[in-house]
């Protein structure tokens, strides 16, 4: 399989009544993602795109098989809605909601790293396994199956490089959104040595943005424990210090937030940088990957 | 939000936490309910104030309204003076540090305290990091004391209870209030008690809606002590409805996203070219969106042409498009607008943009491409 | 400590849970403040009162007096009913079963509901467990929405919302007090809103410490309402010195465990014995509290043998032998008692037990058949 | 080794500077039990028997090893101890305090099973292996070493039948109190299982008593698990219905609670049933144990 999610995960949507969830549920049915219900409160016993909808997880699970649930819940609500998708023991969340209080995502952390569960995000646009499994709200026409796996805090800067790496028929294993921050479930780090495992992805694309520290923290994992090529691009390099770049992740925090010091760091781990997401396709056909 | 000292030290008290006696100052008349000697501190959202000049310590009535004249006419970091905070001075034997914050790379509550507190602290950081002492605070169990004792022990507090005290009143401010730092820098010790001299806080507007009122009233009293009038865009900024941040350059930039936001601008800038501004739609991006967006970015005179980079996937270009053709059918438009746009739904969207006789393009080098030639000629 | 309803209603209004409007009675006197109709019910800390007919709906005054005496001087399950409580009748549509505790096999506080509320709960837990919906509570998270929601479309409630808030009260005031249940059973639902109809809550003595305004005042007026004097025994247990259960036979036992003493007590009774009662000291045992205890214990004039039975672990044999030998020096007494010493210090114990001329025996089978045999002679 | 602990277990004392504390402290020693350092906030830096006392367990801890803790620390104080042990990462803790408020054991319980601990008691008089380790406050010249295995709720009950077996020459590998409850930690069941898995335990003898129903999840566990002898002996069978017998855990608890019911499904279970501690002697003689 590829890391996350593979052709056989079976999907939980929760918010699926949505404008966004309904949408998008539509989209990744499409694309072929198993889903195999909706959890709307106050919805239940309708259906939607031909999946049936339930009030509660607790029901949903019953008598079946979940193995990740992709959340559209508004991020009010989020907190409850995602203790009661890691309270039933399902291993993996994909927190697509951007705004959750932090202390909400504090707690819903603590509580997954307790049970055991993964969550992707929050403000994530979720995971995409080209071919086999969506779960997520990507463009999926601009990626296609092969041996790259990216990592991403911002979703867009993963369309982005998985556009021009399709055009040029470079083809992706796994393209993991970690999220916007400025708190994240799966890091970086974490993703890397899932990739690094991983015997479909051969070379990783690493997308960071000025602000933050987890890319040192990722040029640190490379360096002691990485022998897969990486290829690392960090946007924001021309950002004047102190501008809040739309990602709250992106508010320069000392030396270790500038752009300039994370790709030293990445460069002396032995990463390759990228200077523009259409460097990428040359820097893999150098590595002959 | 970040809180000025006054309100910071305002919601310490109401905990319970001491901080200095002190009156707002908003022009030399409120000095008449001052008495002297006494500290003037100019309220401004930023760190740095000792250095900056903008604390002094006044000894008589005298002197001090030529200095509150000159102090509120002062700048901070780009921050007029709008209010001082008059304050009686404190005898400080021992100056802490004390800070709840949330760790962002272990995601978990941290307390961490110094017993090298004052205007220094980000030095001691740097140079003598195990002066700073940490202790994280896992949410399934809360603070609990003998975390406290040790603080206490590394700081060789006697009065261990008092500090126990404070402490848990900072954790109950911070867990009650959403806030997500909690900064008393010093914390000044014995022969006067603990008091906070200064304080920093921070409170999450992602939760502003559990705490309607109390970010209500913060916020106005805040728009209260600023005489200048914000832009528009600082406004849409401050809803969270965009993300505005001017660049002093000539090529306008709207994204529906901040990754493909900062490539484009770190792609005009590689180009040559000189960005105007930053600004990305994030998850509000809609059509009355793009078009609201478009009217801020426009309002620039500088800007003399338009980058507008979508790549959809969350954001839907039959969105996108319907508002970019909103905004041109009701605005005389004459900066010229590059715009790429793939991703979802654009394959409704290219058509509509075109149909009202606008070009897209599917690559972000060619619109960038074309983009800084324009401002060059123009 | 189990709150009488009245109180425990108290503490339900306090924090905003609906409860009937209701005036306590201790005498006729009191139904001037009364209107009618009306429901008395005895205020008896014990369950199964509607069936022991000391629940009783009025429709008027007139015989009201001569009911209320009835009740005042009726007994329940061996409780004195020293007051009554008039509470205003409440049209009940639907009675649910709403309760909150802690569950000791799974270590987790539990939310337990029904939709069959009412009297007969405890046969419906039996017959039919599936009435009886569970909702663990993780203290690591707290109570969250989606339980909630859970449990109220098993209840077929409508109005989630006013649900909720019970709920969340309930649970706060759970942690706020300490309670280690609160019941409330039934609960009435709309078309009079949710009204809690009884309840019971028991307080954890074991933190009264936290709460010690509160749980004085509750032990007071439980008190005030109690005319019978409580014996010196029932006391001590109360306060948790000592703990001492009345069996009704003629042979007293004090141990230094519960354990030992249970095991004690079986033995007597194997052997053909009747135990006077039940003692042990547990974890306060000393030599004070020993002398405390035999008193206790020997006040009671149908002892006719004492079995002092002492298997020293925490407890010091040196320490109860200090306490024996005091007591015997202090007392004139006649009743013969008979010592199992061993274990910790009991090399120091035994000695001074037989300086003072008094045997003890390393064995319990012996002592009890010394024991049996003397109380049969006696 | 025995179960919990054997002669190699390194054991931190909290609140060993009381006068239990300190008592229980010197007795351990006496007995052989490696006892590395004790906590008592204020006293850092004084010795007691030897011994080290440190202010915090963070500091006990460091540059050393530390199995185990027994905790003396009075109830008030119990659940901050007890969670400072938990939280520095020592995997076993006895916990002899008596009336700590359940909500506060219920946090210890929890923490416990977030970080992996096992925690014996509360209320319990610890555990003891004849001959290699004491970590409680056993009279334990009433013990000896050899092939039975006890597992108490009742401290004092267990000194019982360890004296009657040690006089008629049966020893023990290992003796648990589980504590008097009405909350536990470790139970039963759990001590059976590692009693069942114990090479040196040939026979279990489980002493309960009135009240709570761990006893028939006890006997689920011997009917579907164990292939050891386990004899029973359940004491207060002659109590009064209702009546308190001095552990919380012995009030009468529906049908469940009562010592017939126990007694039955123990029996059904497949264990024998001993009336009193004297007869537990042979009852082993007759498994040839």
């Amino acid at each position: 399989m590829a890391i996350l999610i593979d052709e056989n995960t079976r999907v939980l949507v929760q918010g699926a009544t949505g404008s966004v969830g309904s949408f998008q549920t539509q989209i990744m049915q499409e694309y072929g993602t198993k889903i195999v219900a909706g959890v709307t409160p106050g919805k239940g016993g309708r259906k939607l795109h031909g999946i049936l909808i339930y009030d509660l997880v607790e029901e949903a699970v019953q008598g079946q098989q979940v193995d990740a649930v992709i959340s559209f819940v508004p991020a009010r609500f989020a907190k409850d809605a995602a203790i009661e998708v890691i309270g039933s023991g399902i291993r993996l969340l994909v927190l697509t909601a951007e705004g959750i209080p932090e202390q909400d995502v504090l707690i819903v952390l603590r509580y997954a790293a307790i049970k055991g569960a993964t969550v992707l995000g929050p403000d994530t646009p979720g995971v995409i396994s080209p071919g086999k499994c969506k779960l997520g709200v990507h463009p999926h026409t601009m990626f296609m199956g092969g041996p790259v796996g990216i990592v991403s805090k911002s979703g867009s800067l993963s369309y982005e490089v998985g556009r021009v790496l399709t055009k040029n028929g470079v083809g992706q294993s796994t393209v993991v959104g970690i999220g916007g921050g400025p708190i994240w479930g799966l890091s970086q780090e974490a993703v890397l040595e899932m990739f690094e495992k991983d015997p479909e992805t051969e070379v990783i694309v690493l997308l960071g943005e000025v602000g933050g520290r987890q890319e040192h923290d990722a040029a640190r994992f490379i360096s002691q424990y990485m022998n897969k090529p990486v290829i690392a691009l960090i946007v924001g390099r021309t950002a004047p210090e102190g501008a809040q770049m739309g990602h709250a992740g992106a508010i320069i925090e000392g030396e270790e937030g500038t752009a300039a010091s994370k790709i030293a760091a990445l460069e002396k781990a032995g990463a390759m940088i990228a200077k523009s997401s259409l460097d990428i396709p040359e820097l893999i056909k150098k590595i002959g990957a | 939000m970040r809180l000025l000292e006054f309100q910071a030290k305002r919601l310490l008290a109401e905990k319970g936490i001491s901080v200095p006696k002190g009156v707002l100052i908003t022009s030399p008349e409120d000095l008449q309910r001052v008495s002297f000697p006494t500290v003037l501190k100019a309220q401004v959202p930023v760190g740095g104030r000792g250095k900056a000049g903008v604390i002094k310590r006044l000894e008589q009535a005298e002197e001090a309204s030529s200095v509150v004249y000159e102090m509120l006419a002062s700048t901070v970091k780009g921050h007029p003076v709008e209010a001082l905070m008059a304050e009686e001075p404190v005898e400080v034997c021992t100056q802490l540090y004390v800070a709840y914050l949330i760790d962002k790379q272990v995601n978990m509550p941290l307390l961490m305290v110094s017993s090298a507190g004052g205007i220094d602290i980000e030095e001691v950081a740097k140079r003598t990091p195990e002066r700073i002492i940490k202790k994280y605070i896992d949410p399934a169990v809360g603070v609990q004391d003998y975390a406290i004792r040790s603080l206490a022990k590394a700081l060789e507090i006697k009065d261990v209870r008092a500090f126990a005290d404070l402490i848990l009143k900072i954790c109950a401010i911070f867990q009650e209030k959403d806030a997500t730092l909690i900064e008393i820098n010093p914390l000044a010790l014995p022969p006067n008690g603990q008091v906070a001299l200064d304080a920093k806080i921070l409170l999450d507007d992602k939760a502003a809606y559990r705490h309607q009122e109390l970010f209500d009233d913060l916020e106005a009293e805040q728009k209260q002590l600023e005489r200048r009038t914000k832009s528009r865009a600082e406004e849409l900024s401050e809803k969270g409805q965009i993300n505005y941040v001017p660049l002093g350059g000539d090529i306008g930039m709207i994204a529906d996203g901040a990754g493909t936001g900062m490539i484009t601008l770190d792609m005009i800038h590689d180009a040559g070219g000189k960005p105007a501004n930053f600004c990305e739609m994030g998850g509000m991006a809609n059509a009355e969106n793009m078009q609201r967006t478009m009217e801020v970015v426009l309002s620039n005179d500088h800007v003399k042409v338009l980058i507008i980079s979508l790549i959809g996937g969350l954001t839907r270009m039959d969105e996108m498009a319907e508002g970019i053709v909103q905004y041109l059918k009701d605005n005389d438009q004459s900066v010229p607008i590059v715009i790429r746009m793939c991703g979802t739904k654009s394959e409704a969207g290219i058509p509509m943009l075109r149909e009202s006789g606008v070009d897209a393009y599917e690559d972000l080098a060619t619109i960038v491409q074309i983009a800084v030639e324009k401002a060059k000629e123009l």
